[in-house]
């Protein structure tokens, strides 16, 4: 039972790993990012349930890590509303102000 | 009665009235701050030379030094509860001996020249002599240190002015020469460091018993504690692998292979050599002088103390390629100088050629040896200072130091090129001037060990007097383009220095005892060691 | 064993222990009253009161911190420790608090002089947005349980993310924002799969617990993959929070794109506490291991590397920066690196005063940087661009200014006498007290290396430029702001030994470092 | 625990029946209804004018801010919820905690208020 | 229903609670069929019309011929429109609405899935409609679709905080999210009911209800003088109609759970009425939650946008804040020990 669910979250980050460093839309990079963290979340809970020695605190774990994630996703989308007036693109690639 | 007051640090930080003073002097009178500047450096001059007088051999080192606790770090000795203390013990302290004692009157006596020849200088007159008396601060603790970091510390801080001296009042690739000099230096200071940790970490631990039960242990970065623990054979460093302080062959090599390239960096020894060119080029004149006459000494100062010294038995074993390094720096140097069309670079590599007999002399490893190596770092230090102060007050006349531009001087500029005739003959080595005692007594110390190197680096000597004589009689004599005619020859400011340390060559030259005589027991504990060693 | 741990562990808080965390409450209570008042200002009032408020609930906080440690010197009680451990108030947090609230009042010092409407034009918001920041950046040093970790350490990140994409209307700003935002995002789910593994081996959050478990388990063998793999990801989510190679590439980016106060802010406090928490996880759960199960050896050995790596990678590729803020992100890589050594050496033989050496490099780090980026905050607004070239001629410009610069460059590059050199210094020594002599090595070289970079500016200075630029104004506060700087510069330059002793002294590495269940 | 499962079987079929029946209905339509597409049925619907630009436009920034609203707000109750079933169990603290919590929501709020977010003025 | 739960999860087990589930759809699809013909009924009789009469004796056909007349209406997809997702959006929509049900106790007996956290799950599930709209609106690639469903979006999640909220309230009052609990403790006369201590969040929770299910007054994403028909202008034929079928089975899960919530649940309103079965007492709430929700429709106008807005968040968001506020106070002084 648990090693499903281990599986299931560690293919799920791999996916939000890949998304958030391959991808080039920045809407798509955040939910990538967002993905790692449920990954994280599935992880926590199958823990706390099935893991070596069940305890409640993995759940309670949870409850930040969304609540903290909700919050990161929300300043993650204002920056991208900032810098979408400021650049006119949601392209990563054209990302460069700096490097010129 | 000398003993009685802090003459060391006095000495030292005796420029440190001088900076005071420039620093609440207004930024546009150059010749008030160049008349401070120069009395500034006058101070350590003759409080050394006091000290010089009153000096007595190697007894009196001992009343000379001074020693405080600077910084003492209290290091978290939990797990050991019995320790009454545990401490990083890092002190403030100075010493002097017959291997510092000349170097230390060198340095003053070559800053009041370089201060003399600083006349040149076309701006910021006030930050240069900042720097200069820093500079002349460094150089001082440097030879009087008796604390690794303390001498780490002093050493650093003549880079640091060095870098600003160079960069800013030097000539037109100064930034890269500044550069350069950093960089390397820089390197070989690193190198010493991380030595001087792995040092103080094992050797530096001393453990001092108060009564049965409590202890007092501390790190130190004290010379004397490192070296009783280096050398002494049941100390905790050498007696058993098991200690966590013992030092393996493997890191003895390692410090002292470290120390080595540290300070022949500085030296410089033949792979590491090429920040300097730059720097002689590069660097004002005045600066030069005290680069090429103090700085060097350094290096051969550091590797004498802290390479030979504290590893007698490492230093036994690699005299030859001691030995060899030198013979390589003479012949290379000399073949190169031979080359050069600019008379700069003729001194620079002839420096480095000479850097090489002083290694001669330490492989040597017997008591000539080491003493004629002194006496050339002192020649040395005085006859390149008097060479590059020709040098300067040459290409402030001509404006340029190239061979092919120059010559029939002697017609213009009798005074100047009469001195320049005689530095030349001092670094060739003509007996009865400084630069002949120092070769001669390194050839014949190495001459007992090294039969073959020394024939070879005899060679070298003759090279020698092959490029100095080309390119100096190639200024003096021969015809004289048109323009430097009207010349005018040395002023008063410019002769009384050149005056000042041909006499210094002379002297030494003719009675080497002023430079011997302090040392004359200096090299007997180590000798002693070196001996033990070898025997047992 | 679930349900009572669980009921064991859940200790509410109370009044008492509310009381314990007032400098937390401080500023949290500081930061309410500063957002309300912001909204109730008119819009055209000067925000330079919200700074000056902002600096008071800095100073009180700090008061209580102190006030704190000295009493906890005092009396023999031993660490606070609420809610079942998870929150500790002993003298690894407060001393690192001291360093970070004294870090950010220097900033807001520094920023009260140079931080004008044009270029922020949400003032306000960047002062009171700084008390959250350093509030997190508190509760990181005090955590001892996974969840108030990760719960101040993201404190820290979004109020930063914020702060970074403060000046809205700005690309480079923006841009930086993003760019810190998705690196952030990714370090901490690094962080946090790291550490869901290592809640699912042993079925607590709590350090303590975690190293008990771990002790009893290790021997057993049958997990040590996946323990490797936690702490890995752990690693690696720490190595990008504290911009350490190779996980460094975002710091240039975000560091030229933030506004200089917060770039500051980012490369003090962030990486200082990123650097506190790692050390507090790696010795609370490596530190006692069964024989035969290397975890911690390799972990450490591993943080070692890390720590090579940012030497290396910052110095070498500071070498070819031409842009200040850059070059300072990029010897922020190699701080860190040096940073990292006092943790990945560990306690060995006679060597145990990590954290002594670690605060005293974190401390003089602080001083260091804040001064020099004061210093370029103001040049670069004399200049109106943070390229290296800004500071041409500043001796012209600013001779006293110049000459500060001077302390924080060589500092900076870890010469005599200045508290970066014996931050660095006492580094070294407890490397080679750990026979660690390769990372001496490299440390040392590394420094060589950072020499380059570190005296162009002094080229800059002094060395170019005709004296014909701008004149350059210091304002006032970021002028007290810079002297204090350089003069604690000096000062810990000339009188390391009762900082660092006092530290070793207060500081046991039983009591106030590691977490022992009871 | 078989309750559990259980339970969560029966939310599993309703999930499952809440799918079937589109896919049904939308089956048997197909077969009953006619197919016969033109090109004019398929154009886009704008009120009998012909369709101008995409339809995909960039719609107002201000949906984006109600969007970041109801993201902080929302999860607030993922901490409300906990704390009001337990609410009974446990003393006065915790009323204390979660007066803290919500009156800095209501700060957000009010923050968010002032300056405007709240405020629509256009589609 | 409830002894079927204890047992051990069988495939004969699972057949009965889907044969349960299949007749819960079939229930509900004939609501759905009859709350229409009741709504066009009730609205026409209040504006003084008639309503249907045609199809059927009074009428009672009506809706089934809608129903037919949708499902063989011919099917356009717009050529411009994102084919997969416009396929997917009114299936989306209807896959959460019935789900919801699940949780939905109608008697201490009667009941489907107990589950601990049944607010929870409600309040979950019936999120993923907003997506769903939104999907739909982009799908079409058509300018009012795209308009109604952002519009339509962001009045949803503006009224699903206070109405999450409001609800905490009365989770408070129980102590559990667990419906049936909350049904089962509410007292025996009709002021212990929830919604009387709870009347500022009774009222929070039916005003964000509504807006919940796009209705009048709140109905602004479907406004047929602005937008044309909102999200689904482009939608004909059956896909058009799980999007009402999906608004109508809201409105019964609303109501049902507004009964379970504040109402009382199967409780008689006084203890002496007791012998009327709870099943009654639930169907006669529930009808009258969704009478009113009928009843608003004749009676109130469409408000502006920028009021709707407003209102979800400036006035009902902190009255259900404070709601919660004053009900921890209210506990903490007259209820914990």
């Amino acid at each position: 039972m648990l090693s499903s669910y281990l599986t299931l979250a560690a293919i799920l980050f791999c996916i939000g790993l890949y998304g958030a460093l391959v991808k080039r839309n920045a809407v798509v990079v955040l939910l990538s990012i967002e993905l790692m963290l449920n990954a994280v979340n599935l992880n926590l809970v199958a823990f706390s349930k099935y893991g070596a020695v069940p305890a409640l605190s993995g759940q309670v774990f949870t409850l930040f890590t969304i609540a903290v994630s909700a919050a990161e996703a929300a300043v993650g989308i204002a920056v991208l509303i900032a810098l979408f007036r400021a650049r006119g693109t949601v392209n990563v690639d054209e990302f460069d102000e700096m490097r010129r | 009665m000398l003993a009685d007051i802090p003459i060391l640090s006095l000495i030292t930080f005796s420029p440190l009235i001088g900076i005071l003073i420039l620093l609440f002097l207004p930024k546009q009178n150059s010749r008030l701050l160049k008349v401070t500047a120069i009395t500034a450096t006058i101070i350590p001059l003759a409080l050394s030379l006091w000290l010089y007088a009153d000096y007595d051999g190697a007894a009196s080192s001992k009343s000379y030094s001074e020693s405080a606790t600077w910084v003492n770090a209290a290091l978290n000795k939990e797990t050991m509860p019995d320790l009454a203390s545990y401490v990083f013990k890092f002190q403030y302290q100075m010493g002097i001996d017959g291997v510092s004692l000349p170097l230390v009157l060198l340095t003053t006596i070559v800053a009041v020249m370089a201060a003399l020849a600083s006349v040149h200088v076309k701006k910021r007159w006030k930050s240069f002599y900042l720097w200069f008396l820093l500079l002349e601060i460094g150089m001082l603790g440097v030879f009087m240190a008796r604390d690794v970091f303390l001498f780490f510390i002093f050493f650093e801080l003549t880079l640091i002015p060095m870098f600003f001296l160079i960069g800013i009042w030097g000539f037109g690739g100064r930034e890269k020469a500044a550069n350069r000099f950093l960089i390397y230096n820089g390197l070989g200071s690193a190198l010493m460091l991380m030595a001087f940790v792995m040092l103080v970490m094992t050797a530096g631990l001393q453990v001092d018993q108060i009564d049965q039960q409590t202890q007092h242990v501390y790190y130190s970065g004290s010379y004397e504690i490192i070296k009783e623990n280096m050398t002494a054979p049941d100390s905790l460093v050498n007696a058993s692998p098991e200690s966590p302080l013992y030092l393996s062959d493997t890191m003895r090599w390692s410090i002292f292979i470290l120390l080595l390239i540290a300070f022949g960096i500085k030296l410089p020894i033949f792979p590491f050599h090429t920040w300097m060119l730059r720097v002689h080029t590069e660097a004002p004149p005045s600066i030069v002088m005290i680069h090429s006459g103090v700085l060097l000494k350094m290096g051969a100062y550091g590797l004498l103390r802290f390479g030979v010294f504290l590893f007698p038995a490492e230093t036994r074993e690699w005299a030859a390629v001691l030995a060899v390094l030198g013979v390589i720096n003479i012949l290379y140097g000399a073949i190169l100088a031979f080359v050069q069309k600019e008379f700069k670079l003729v001194l620079a590599y002839s420096s480095i050629s000479h850097m090489g007999i002083v290694l001669l002399g330490i492989a040597s490893l017997n008591e000539i040896g080491l003493q004629g190596a002194m006496v050339q770092l002192v020649s040395h230090g005085l006859i390149s200072a008097l060479l590059f102060l020709i040098v300067g007050s040459l290409q402030e006349r001509t404006g340029t130091t190239e061979l092919g531009e120059l010559g029939g001087l002697a017609r213009s500029l009798p005074f100047m090129s009469g001195i320049l005739l005689a530095a030349g003959m001092a670094s060739l080595g003509l007996p009865g001037l400084s630069g002949f005692i120092g070769e001669f007594l390194s050839l014949l110390g190495l001459f007992d060990s090294m039969k073959v190197l020394t024939a070879i680096a005899v060679l070298g000597v003759i090279l020698t007097a092959v490029y100095v004589l080309r390119s100096v009689l190639s200024i003096t004599f021969g015809p004289m383009p048109e323009r430097f005619g009207a010349l005018r020859d040395a002023r008063l400011i410019e002769a009384v220095p050149m005056i000042a340390l041909l006499a210094f060559i002379i002297l030494i030259g003719v009675y080497p005892s002023v430079v011997t005589e302090p040392m004359k027991h200096g090299f007997d504990a180590f000798l002693q060691q070196l001996n033990v060693k070898v025997g047992g | 064993m679930s349900v009572d741990t669980a009921q064991q562990s859940f200790q509410p808080l109370t009044w008492s222990d509310a009381m314990y965390l007032a400098p937390e409450w401080i500023l949290i209570v500081f930061m309410v009253v500063l957002v309300l008042l912001d909204l109730a200002l008119p819009r055209r009032a000067g925000r330079n009161i919200i700074g000056w408020l902002t600096l008071a609930g800095l100073l009180t906080s700090l008061g209580f911190v102190i006030w704190r440690v000295i009493d906890m010197n005092a009396g023999a009680d031993g660490p606070i420790r609420l809610l079942g451990d998870s929150y500790r108030i002993d003298a690894f947090g407060s001393m690192l608090k001291i360093v970070f609230l004294s870090a950010t009042i220097l900033i807001v010092l520094m920023s009260l002089g140079t931080v004008k409407r044009e270029d922020i034009p949400d003032k306000g918001e960047f002062y009171y947005l700084l008390l959250p920041a350093v509030t997190g950046a508190m509760m990181m040093a005090s955590s001892g349980d996974l969840i108030t970790l990760y719960v101040g350490l993201e404190l820290l990140s979004i109020t930063t993310y914020i702060l970074v994409g403060i000046r809205k209307h700005s690309a480079q700003s923006a841009e930086g924002a993003f760019k810190y935002v998705v690196t952030g995002g990714i370090s901490s789910a690094l962080l946090l799969f790291g550490m869901s593994y290592l809640y699912g081996l042993t079925g607590a959050t709590n350090l303590g617990v975690i190293n008990q478990a771990l002790q009893m388990q290790g021997a057993a063998g049958n997990i040590q993959e996946l323990l490797y793999v936690a702490f890995f990801l752990m690693i690696a989510g720490f190595g990008i929070k504290v911009a350490a190679a190779p996980f460094h590439v975002w710091a240039p980016d975000v560091y030229q794109g933030a506004p200089t106060p917060v770039t500051a802010f980012l490369a003090i406090v962030s990486k200082g506490a990123a650097l506190a928490v790692l050390f507090r996880i790696t010795f609370n759960l490596l530190f006692f291991m069964s024989p035969g199960f290397h975890l911690g050896e390799d972990i450490f050995m591993a943080l070692l590397i890390l720590a090579a790596a940012a030497m290396i990678v910052g110095t070498t590729s500071a070498l070819r920066q031409r842009n200040a803020k850059r070059l300072m992100a990029l010897s922020g890589v190699a701080n860190a690196g040096y940073l990292l050594v006092p943790i990945g050496v560990s306690i060995k033989g006679l060597h145990m005063q990590n954290y002594g050496e670690f605060l005293f490099y974190l401390a003089a780090y602080v001083l260091m940087n804040v001064g020099a980026f004061a210093v370029l905050s103001v040049v670069s607004r004399a200049a109106g661009h943070d390229e290296l070239k800004g500071f041409a001629g500043l001796y012209y410009r600013a001779p006293w200014t110049a000459a500060a610069m001077i302390v924080f460059v060589l500092s900076l590059a870890g010469l005599p006498i200045t508290g970066g050199f014996f931050g660095k210094l006492f580094i070294l020594l407890g490397a080679a007290q750990s026979q660690a002599y390769w990372i001496v090595a490299i440390m040392v070289a590394s420094s060589v290396i950072s020499y380059y970079f570190y005296f162009g500016i002094i080229r800059q200075m002094f060395m170019r430029g005709g004296g014909d630029e701008a004149e350059v104004h210091m304002p006032a506060m970021t002028g007290i702001a810079v002297w204090i700087c350089a003069l604690l510069t000096i000062v810990l330059g000339v009188v390391p030994g009762p900082v660092i002793g006092w530290v070793n002294e207060n500081f046991s590495i039983v009591r106030d470092l590691f977490i022992t269940i009871s | 625990m078989e309750k559990y499962i259980n339970n969560y079987v029966i939310v599993t079929i309703f999930i499952l029946l809440g799918i079937l029946l589109p896919v049904v209905a939308l089956t048997v339509g197909r077969m009953l209804r006619p197919h016969k597409p033109t090109e004019e049925k398929k154009t886009t619907y704008e009120s009998g004018n012909e369709p101008v630009g995409d339809g995909q436009i960039r719609f107002n920034v201000r949906y984006y801010l109600f969007a970041l609203m109801f993201v902080i707000f929302d999860i607030e109750t993922v901490f409300l919820y906990p704390w009001a079933v337990a609410y009974n169990q446990l003393g006065l603290f915790i009323l204390v905690e979660m007066a803290i919590f919500i009156g800095l929501l209501l700060i957000g709020l009010t923050y968010a208020w002032k300056k405007k977010v709240l405020k629509w003025n256009s589609i | 229903m409830g002894n079927w739960l204890d047992e051990t999860l069988t495939w004969g087990n699972t057949l009965i609670f889907a044969l349960w589930g299949i007749v819960l759809l079939v229930l509900v699809l004939g609501f759905v069929t009859y709350a229409i013909y009741f709504e066009r009924k009730v609205i026409g009789w209040m504006q003084l019309r008639i309503g249907p009469n045609r199809v059927g004796p009074l009428g009672l056909l009506q809706t089934v011929a809608d129903i037919t007349k949708l499902l063989i209406k011919e099917d356009t997809i717009p050529r411009k429109a994102d084919r997969l997702l416009f396929i997917l959006a009114p299936a989306l929509a209807y896959v959460p609405a019935f789900s919801v049900l699940a949780v939905i106790p109608y008697t201490n007996k009667l009941y489907f899935a107990d589950i601990n956290v049944g607010v929870l799950y409600y309040v979950a599930i019936s999120g993923i409609t907003t997506i769903a709209i939104v999907l739909g609106g982009w799908a079409s690639n058509n300018k009012y679709a795209l308009l109604g469903g952002m519009r339509s979006a962001a009045q949803m999640i503006s009224y699903e905080v206070p109405l999450v909220i409001s609800v905490a309230g009365v989770i408070m009052m129980s102590g559990s999210m667990n419906l049936r609990t909350i049904g089962e403790l509410q007292g025996d006369w009709f002021w212990q009911w929830n919604f009387l201590p709870q009347i500022v969040g009774f009222i929070v929770f039916i005003i964000a209800a509504v807006s919940e299910l796009n209705r009048t007054p709140f109905d602004l994403p479907e406004a047929e003088s602005e937008l044309v028909a909102g999200y689904h202008v482009e939608y004909s034929g059956f896909r058009f109609a799980f999007f009402m079928l999906s608004e109508y089975v809201y409105v019964y899960a609303i109501a049902a759970l507004t009964t379970v919530l504040f109402l009382g649940g199967w409780h008689a309103p006084v203890p002496f009425l007791d012998f009327v079965p709870g099943i009654l007492w639930f169907l006669l709430k529930f009808a009258l939650v969704v009478f009113f929700l009928f009843w608003l429709r004749a009676t109130l106008p469409r408000i502006r946008i920028d009021q709707l807005m407003g209102m979800g968040w400036k006035v009902l968001l902190p009255l259900a804040i404070l709601n919660v506020f004053i009900t921890a106070v209210y506990l903490e002084l007259f209820i914990k020990g």
